[in-house]
């Protein structure tokens, strides 16, 4: 049992772990600041994990991926976001037009406001929140909102069927997803994210003085929380909802220019924040490896109060984490095809759930009797 | 067409075509109508102009109805306004995944009625390029039946092998889809230099490959449960419909022309054929890939046995059929092919009826639909392996 | 396979196979013919539906595989329809035939959709192809390769392709075929040469020959009238010298009666309206 | 299967699948920075030798799709001397076709009796506009420029004439400096320099002995055996420079007659029906009631005939033909051509003698020209037809002169 973290476990006592961002100027200018790195980070780390999943796709599949835009093609998903803007907004004759207009922003919005608690760095994050992971996890789920208002808005069937889907697929995959991650915060014994951690960075295996982190003990609640996050995500081999050999594009099926972009971008910034909140509740952040802190760090576990040059250290372990994480979704994507929607639901119910329990049980029998 | 009985129980008194009248189904809060699904015809699961009318509660497919025809372009009354060559490089067009096959339909037809001895060299030649057409269309059916399931991957390594392939093909024929090699009598051409050596490695190289897919693919469990179980067709239906090829086979049938009503030299060679258990997609599926190794296999020994000699016969100024009617079964990739060719002694057919595989093939999937979910039509439309302009004709 | 090759031993022959459909049949068995090894049985239409199901049921035939059913134009006597079959289990294959009764106007016959599941979508396309009515189908319409509102039958002989009507044929024009009187030439075969124009291009030769003689026609019509209204021009010119002789005349002898000139005024203004 | 194999497996073997393409080298084409590598056989384009159609319709007749357009006018050539008879030509005006409509059949390729079509594997000529596609024969006379010899075929095929003639044109282009050897040895034949092949033309005969050939091209034969090639390539080619020649004298004959009209004095028009031509063939014909189409027709395949038999004939002899000087073998052809009863052969020599000059040397090239094309970059293919015509052309000139000095 850890001292600290006992002395932060009580709401009275807890005092949010300052951002490097909280400057020592006025409000209003670090409120910007904060903004602009939230505004920054949603606008370049899906581009990049996009970029990366067009050329691992390609070399997967045997092929280049893109090569024309730019130098290797890195400048691919730019170029796909102009070309976006130009094309014409179409919105079906029969449409609901103002849910169907919403219903992008609304997908999109949330998947900005994750940013705000996921920490990339030692001090590199906008807020920490003591329910920080009660907070990613309850707004992330918002963006099916969208989704299903994009559905019903579109008045096309395969839409309706698409939104629906998704629908389905929230409400059955948002248990196992929850109670994994409840697992995590009962071992770690906080919500705050960045209190998770710090928990990692200090927590050893009972006996020892062997740094570990929470994937370890949690192997079976991190491959729930992964399956369950490309099911949130509608990723392959989840992604019935847009189902393109079925459904045609499913909720998107209507959309197009601007509109489509905000729900591929949507799409693209759920795989950064569902990694970043893998990252966070089982790969220990930021830590390099178990038990290595960064150079210039001190604080618990050696991770925090770190200079510049720990900082940035710190956010290029986690956009790495990030991408081997997006990676392996794509890896998924290329290899398998589909499930059934049916098979989807019974994985969820007979298979996750009860094995998220049992998980949530062993690691709160553990909390008390081991660690 | 549909079903009829299915469509008689649940629509009872209505004909095919016209509109039904949504019904209330289920009982009081839960009482819900059913939706009608139009798939296609430009959808991405039909790969071509086809549609699939399906009435659907919830998701459950209550009946099916295809709607065909919308890329009929009149091949047999073209057919009769032009001579034997010319039908040839017509016909390749109907499947365009078989072309060589359908050219060969022709041909045999032809030579058939005119009794006429194909120069020996010529039929094996024809046999490999057959071979490898087959090898082509089916690698093409199992990137697309993967991609229907949404395994994005099968369909850029098969293209991948097609590509080589069609570029072997095309050396000897000029042609990547439409190889119009074939003419009465023999082939137009003797193949080039360098053809069998390039032949045999690109063998070799597919069968290298071929695990690949049986990995990728069929022994893929995600693949398993979207196909095992997923629309049966038990093989007296089968045969009751005219439904030929992997279709057939997968049903338990060993019909192939190539062993029981063999062509060719196909009775000097070895032809495996894998039959399927109990017919549905993943059988299917497995006979689909079974045919392209064992299609591989065949071209190995067609390497072996190539004589040397002329490869064409010839011809009178003007190829007339005589008088008389003549029927011609090859095994098409697809299926079996037919050609009735019914002559009155002219330049030009009377009448030349194209049997195609699709065509039958494609009236079973009501029956199969019958009961299944919007990812099964999915599921078992691309595992009755069909092109639409073979339906359409 | 060697089962399949087992039973293959005990399949009949086509005669035994006439003999068991006329022991069965009888008169409606008209006859039989195999043609480049296709054994084929014409029926009477009233034996169609009969016959489809001995070849299915009949232990010894066991024709189970429906290969396909198709019309055939038969000229003035209306349209044969043919049914392949095709037995798995003796590797014969059977074409039943049958003149379908109506002729050109009517053509109707029984359906066999009840014996096999695969004539349903053959005999629409029948249908849709050669306008034969097949009774007890359960639903012909819509047509179905064919648009719904197509009008008439494709196949039929009397059908004419539409783009071979509208388009010229490309091998008359001069100088190939046509001479200058518009004949068709005979070509002396030269190397590599194909032969002359086919019956249907001999056809379209006629055709491009009667334009010709069209425009020869009405040429000549053209030229005729012309030269008529020369002739008219030329009769009214002497007609119009006539009366102003004849009007000089009349100024020379002033001293004409009155009754004269008044008869002359009508004859000037028929004139004006034939013109 | 895995359907055996325990639960995860096949998903894992997915993975590993996959995986492996990671780390290979990617198969991708970078198509518009790096062309296709495409077969000769390859149906890009069909494109046009212009100067070998002789507008016999033969492709517009054929193609199953009607999208052959030609025009032509009838254009009457006047004698090249005096006395000599007038000859009707069909000259070009166009020759089109709608690639919207082709269906890349190639039965016109296939039919063209004079090698005016070939197929290009060229196939960038998209257009944003479907009536753009309509290419006239200025557009197919350039794709001639990109058509490839065509492939050698395999050892086991059994050269029939029309394959072995398509043989010996891949071996002439691939090996150039033997075609160069080759025409040296005609020229040298030509120029009656007979007593150094015809010790070679004895071996050779000795040769033909066993291999029965009685078709093949002894002239050529004799030729390659001259050089060291081996018997049986030599007879191979030989073969096809049978077939070939009978292509290539039409052929000649028309691109001579080609050449020839510029050169000619103008004479007034001369009409058919006008019944102002005095040529003796075709009076005979025509007062027989014949068309004067037919009459030219009827006397091209007697002529044709004719050439046959002789080249038979010479073969039958299995004479060095190498000594059979042209000078001698011209007035033959002529007589022969000629043979119609009703005509004078001596009127109509003249005329006749001029093309049969160059039929004979239809084979040769204008060595000067094809190098010059050559070095402009033109194909070998192209560089060989122009070199072709303008050999004829120069000998075209000094037969002129000779008969001017004369």
């Amino acid at each position: 049992m850890n001292v600290e973290l006992t002395a932060s476990l009580s709401p009275a006592v807890f005092v949010p772990a300052p951002s490097a961002f909280d400057l020592d100027v006025a409000f209003g200018i670090t409120v910007a600041i904060k903004v602009a790195f939230i505004l920054a980070l949603f606008l370049v780390v899906p581009l990049v994990v996009g970029y990366m999943e067009h050329k691992a796709m390609g070399r997967l599949q045997h092929r280049r991926g893109p090569v024309a835009a730019g130098p290797f093609g890195t400048l691919q998903l730019v170029a796909d976001g102009i070309k976006f803007i130009q094309k014409e907004d179409v919105i079906p004759a029969a449409a609901d037009r103002k849910v169907f207009a919403l219903a992008p922003g609304l997908a999109l919005v949330p998947a900005i406001l994750v940013f705000l608690v996921l920490p990339f760095g030692p001090g590199v994050w906008a807020v920490d929140l003591e329910l920080g992971l009660f907070y990613a996890l309850a707004i992330s789920s918002v963006s099916v909102l969208g989704v299903m208002m994009g559905g019903w808005a579109s008045a096309n069937k395969f839409s309706l069927i698409g939104g629906l889907r998704a629908g389905a697929q929230l409400i059955a995959y948002e248990l196992p997803l929850i109670l994994a991650a409840i697992a995590v915060a009962v071992q770690a014994g906080t919500l705050s994210l960045v209190g998770i951690v710090e928990a990692q960075a200090t927590f050893t295996l009972p006996g020892t003085d062997l740094n570990l982190w929470f994937v370890f003990p949690q192997i079976l609640g991190f491959v729930i929380f992964f399956l369950a996050s490309l099911a949130e995500l509608s990723r392959p081999p989840f992604d019935m909802p847009i189902a393109d050999s079925e459904l045609v594009f499913g909720y998107m099926t209507e959309y197009t220019g601007i509109k489509f972009a905000m729900y591929l971008l949507t799409e693209y910034a759920g795989m950064v924040s569902m990694s970043a909140l893998m990252v966070v509740l089982y790969l220990g952040g930021w830590q390099l490896l178990p038990g290595v802190g960064l150079p210039g760090c001190e604080g618990a576990g050696g991770m925090f109060d770190c200079g510049w040059l720990g900082a940035i250290g710190g956010v290029v372990i986690t956009l790495a984490k990030i991408l081997i994480l997006t990676f392996i979704m794509v890896w998924a994507r290329v290899a398998y095809p589909r499930l059934r929607e049916d098979q989807l639901q019974r994985l969820s119910w007979l298979v996750l759930v009860p094995l998220s329990l049992i998980n949530l049980a062993v690691i709160a029998i553990a909390k008390v009797v081991v660690f | 067409m549909s079903d009829l009985s299915t469509r008689e129980k649940i629509h009872p008194g209505t004909a095919p075509g016209e509109d039904i009248a949504l019904e209330i189904v289920g009982d009081g809060d839960f009482a819900t109508t059913d939706m009608t699904l139009s798939i296609g015809p430009a959808h991405p699961a039909t790969h071509g102009v086809f549609r699939i009318v399906l009435e659907l509660n919830g998701e459950r497919i209550t009946a099916a109805r295809p709607v065909i025809g919308y890329m009929h372009r009149g091949f047999e009354k073209l057919a009769e306004y032009r001579d034997f060559r010319q039908i040839k490089a017509l016909v390749n067009r109907h499947d365009w995944l078989s072309g060589f096959s359908n050219e060969l339909g022709v041909a045999l037809v032809v030579e058939k009625m005119l009794e006429m001895e194909v120069p020996d060299r010529a039929q094996w030649i024809r046999m490999l390029i057959a071979e490898w057409n087959r090898v082509l269309n089916h690698l093409m059916f199992v990137g697309s039946f993967a991609l229907e399931l949404g395994a994005i991957t099968p369909m850029f390594y098969a293209f991948r092998e097609r590509d080589e392939i069609q570029y072997l093909l095309e050396a000897a024929t000029g042609g990547r889809l439409h190889f119009t090699y074939n003419q009465v009598g023999g082939l137009k051409l003797d193949l080039p230099k360098g053809f069998l050596a390039e032949s045999v490695r690109l063998s070799k190289l597919t069968q290298e490959r071929l695990p690949d897919y049986f990995d990728l693919v069929l022994g893929n469990e995600i693949f398993q449960a979207r196909t095992v179980g997923v629309g049966p067709l038990p093989p007296e239906v089968a045969l009751s419909f005219g439904v030929t090829g992997p279709t057939l086979q997968a049903a338990g049938v060993p019909e192939d022309s190539r062993v029981t009503e063999p062509y060719l030299k196909y009775d000097e060679v070895d032809v495996p054929v894998h039959l399927g258990e109990n017919g549905d997609s993943f059988d299917r599926f497995a006979c689909l890939l079974y045919r392209i190794q064992y299609s591989l296999h065949i071209i190995d020994q067609i390497h072996d046995h190539l004589p040397a000699g002329p490869v064409n016969t010839k011809l009178p100024k003007m190829v007339k059929a005589p008088e008389g009617a003549a029927y011609q079964r090859i095994e098409n990739p697809l299926g079996q092919l037919g050609y009735w060719l019914e002559s009155d002694g002219g330049r030009t057919p009377w009448r030349l009826k194209m049997r195609t595989p699709s065509f039958s093939n494609v009236q079973s999937i009501p029956y199969l639909l019958e009961g299944m979910l919007v990812p099964d039509a999915i599921s078992v439309l691309g595992s009755v392996f069909f092109v639409v302009g073979d339906i359409d004709r | 396979m060697a089962g399949v090759l087992a039973r293959r031993d005990r399949a009949l022959n086509p005669e035994e196979t006439e003999a068991l459909l006329r022991e069965h049949l009888g008169e409606q068995v008209l006859g039989s013919v195999v043609e480049f090894g296709t054994f084929t049985c014409k029926l009477a239409p009233e034996g169609w539906v009969e016959a489809a199901r001995l070849a299915r049921d009949e232990p010894q035939l066991a024709y189970d595989l429906f290969d396909s059913l198709f019309g055939v134009d038969a000229r003035e006597e209306g349209f044969d329809v043919v049914a392949v079959l095709y037995s798995t289990s003796t590797g014969n294959r059977l074409v039943l035939r049958t003149r379908v009764p109506g002729g050109r106007d009517a053509p109707r016959l029984a359906s066999i959709t009840e014996i096999y599941r695969g004539a349903d979508w053959m005999e629409r396309e029948t249908y849709d192809m050669f306008g034969v009515v097949f009774d007890g189908h359960p639903g012909l319409e819509p047509r179905i390769l064919t648009v719904e509102n197509f009008e008439g039958w494709p196949l039929r002989k009397d059908f004419h392709l539409a783009s071979r009507a509208a388009k010229p044929w490309p091998g008359v024009k001069e100088p190939a075929e046509l001479d200058e009187d518009g004949n068709v030439i005979e070509r002396v075969p030269e190397i590599g040469d194909a032969p002359g124009p086919y019956e249907l291009d001999k056809a379209m030769a006629a055709q491009a020959k009667a334009v010709i003689e069209q425009e020869r026609v009405e040429r000549e019509e053209r030229e005729r009238k012309a030269a008529e209204r020369a002739a008219k021009a030329a009769e009214r010119q002497a007609r119009k010298e006539a009366k102003a002789r004849a009007a000089a005349e009349a100024a020379a002898a002033k001293a004409a009666a009155a009754e004269a000139d008044a008869d002359q005024q009508p004859a000037s203004s028929d004139e004006e309206d034939g013109a | 299967m895995a359907a055996t194999s325990p639960p995860g497996v096949g998903l894992l073997k997915g993975l590993g699948v996959t995986i492996k393409h990671l780390f290979k080298r990617p198969s991708t084409q970078m198509y518009p920075n790096e062309r296709p590598d495409l077969p000769p056989r390859t149906r890009g384009v069909i494109a046009l030798l212009e100067e070998n159609c002789t507008v016999c319709m033969l492709c517009a007749r054929e193609c199953p799709d009607w999208c052959i357009y030609i025009d032509s006018h009838k254009e009457t050539v006047p004698p090249a001397k005096e006395g000599g008879r007038a000859r009707t030509r069909n000259m070009l005006d166009r020759f089109a076709i709608d690639f919207s409509l082709c269906m890349y059949c190639g039965i016109c390729v296939e039919v063209c009796p004079f090698d005016a079509l070939w197929w290009s594997p060229e196939f960038e000529y998209a257009e944003y506009d479907m009536d753009k596609l309509l290419h006239e024969k200025e557009k197919l006379r350039e794709w001639a420029d990109t058509v490839p010899p065509p492939p050698p075929l395999d050892e086991g095929a059994l050269p029939v004439p029309e394959v072995a003639a398509a043989i010996d044109k891949v071996v002439k282009e691939r090996e150039l400096e033997e075609a160069k050897a080759e025409q040296a040895a005609r020229d040298a034949e030509l120029a009656q320099a007979a007593p150094a092949a015809a010790p070679a033309a004895a071996a050779a005969k000795a040769e033909e002995i066993h291999v029965e050939a009685g078709q093949i091209d002894q002239e050529t034969f004799d030729a390659l055996i001259a050089q060291g090639k081996s018997e049986r390539m030599a007879r191979a080619k030989a073969k096809a420079a049978y077939v070939k020649k009978e292509k290539a004298r039409i052929l000649a004959e028309q691109e001579a007659a080609a050449a020839a009209a510029p050169a000619a004095p103008k004479a007034e028009e001369i009409h058919v029906e006008a019944g102002q031509i005095d040529q003796e063939t075709f009076d005979a014909l025509i007062a027989e009631g014949k068309s004067e189409r037919m009459a030219r027709a009827k006397a091209k395949a007697a002529w044709v005939k004719k050439e046959k038999a002789r080249i038979r004939a010479e073969q039958e002899a299995a004479a060095p033909a190498a000594e059979v000087a042209p000078a001698e073998v011209a007035p033959a052809e002529a007589a022969a051509v000629e043979a119609p009863p009703a005509a004078p052969a001596a009127e109509a020599a003249p005329a006749r003698k001029l093309s049969d000059v160059h039929v004979e040397g239809s084979g040769e090239i204008d060595q000067e020209t094809f190098d010059a094309l050559i070095a402009e970059g033109k194909s070998e293919r192209i560089a060989r037809a122009k070199a072709k015509a303008a050999w004829i052309k120069k000998r075209k000139q000094e037969q002129l002169d000779a008969e001017g000095d004369a």
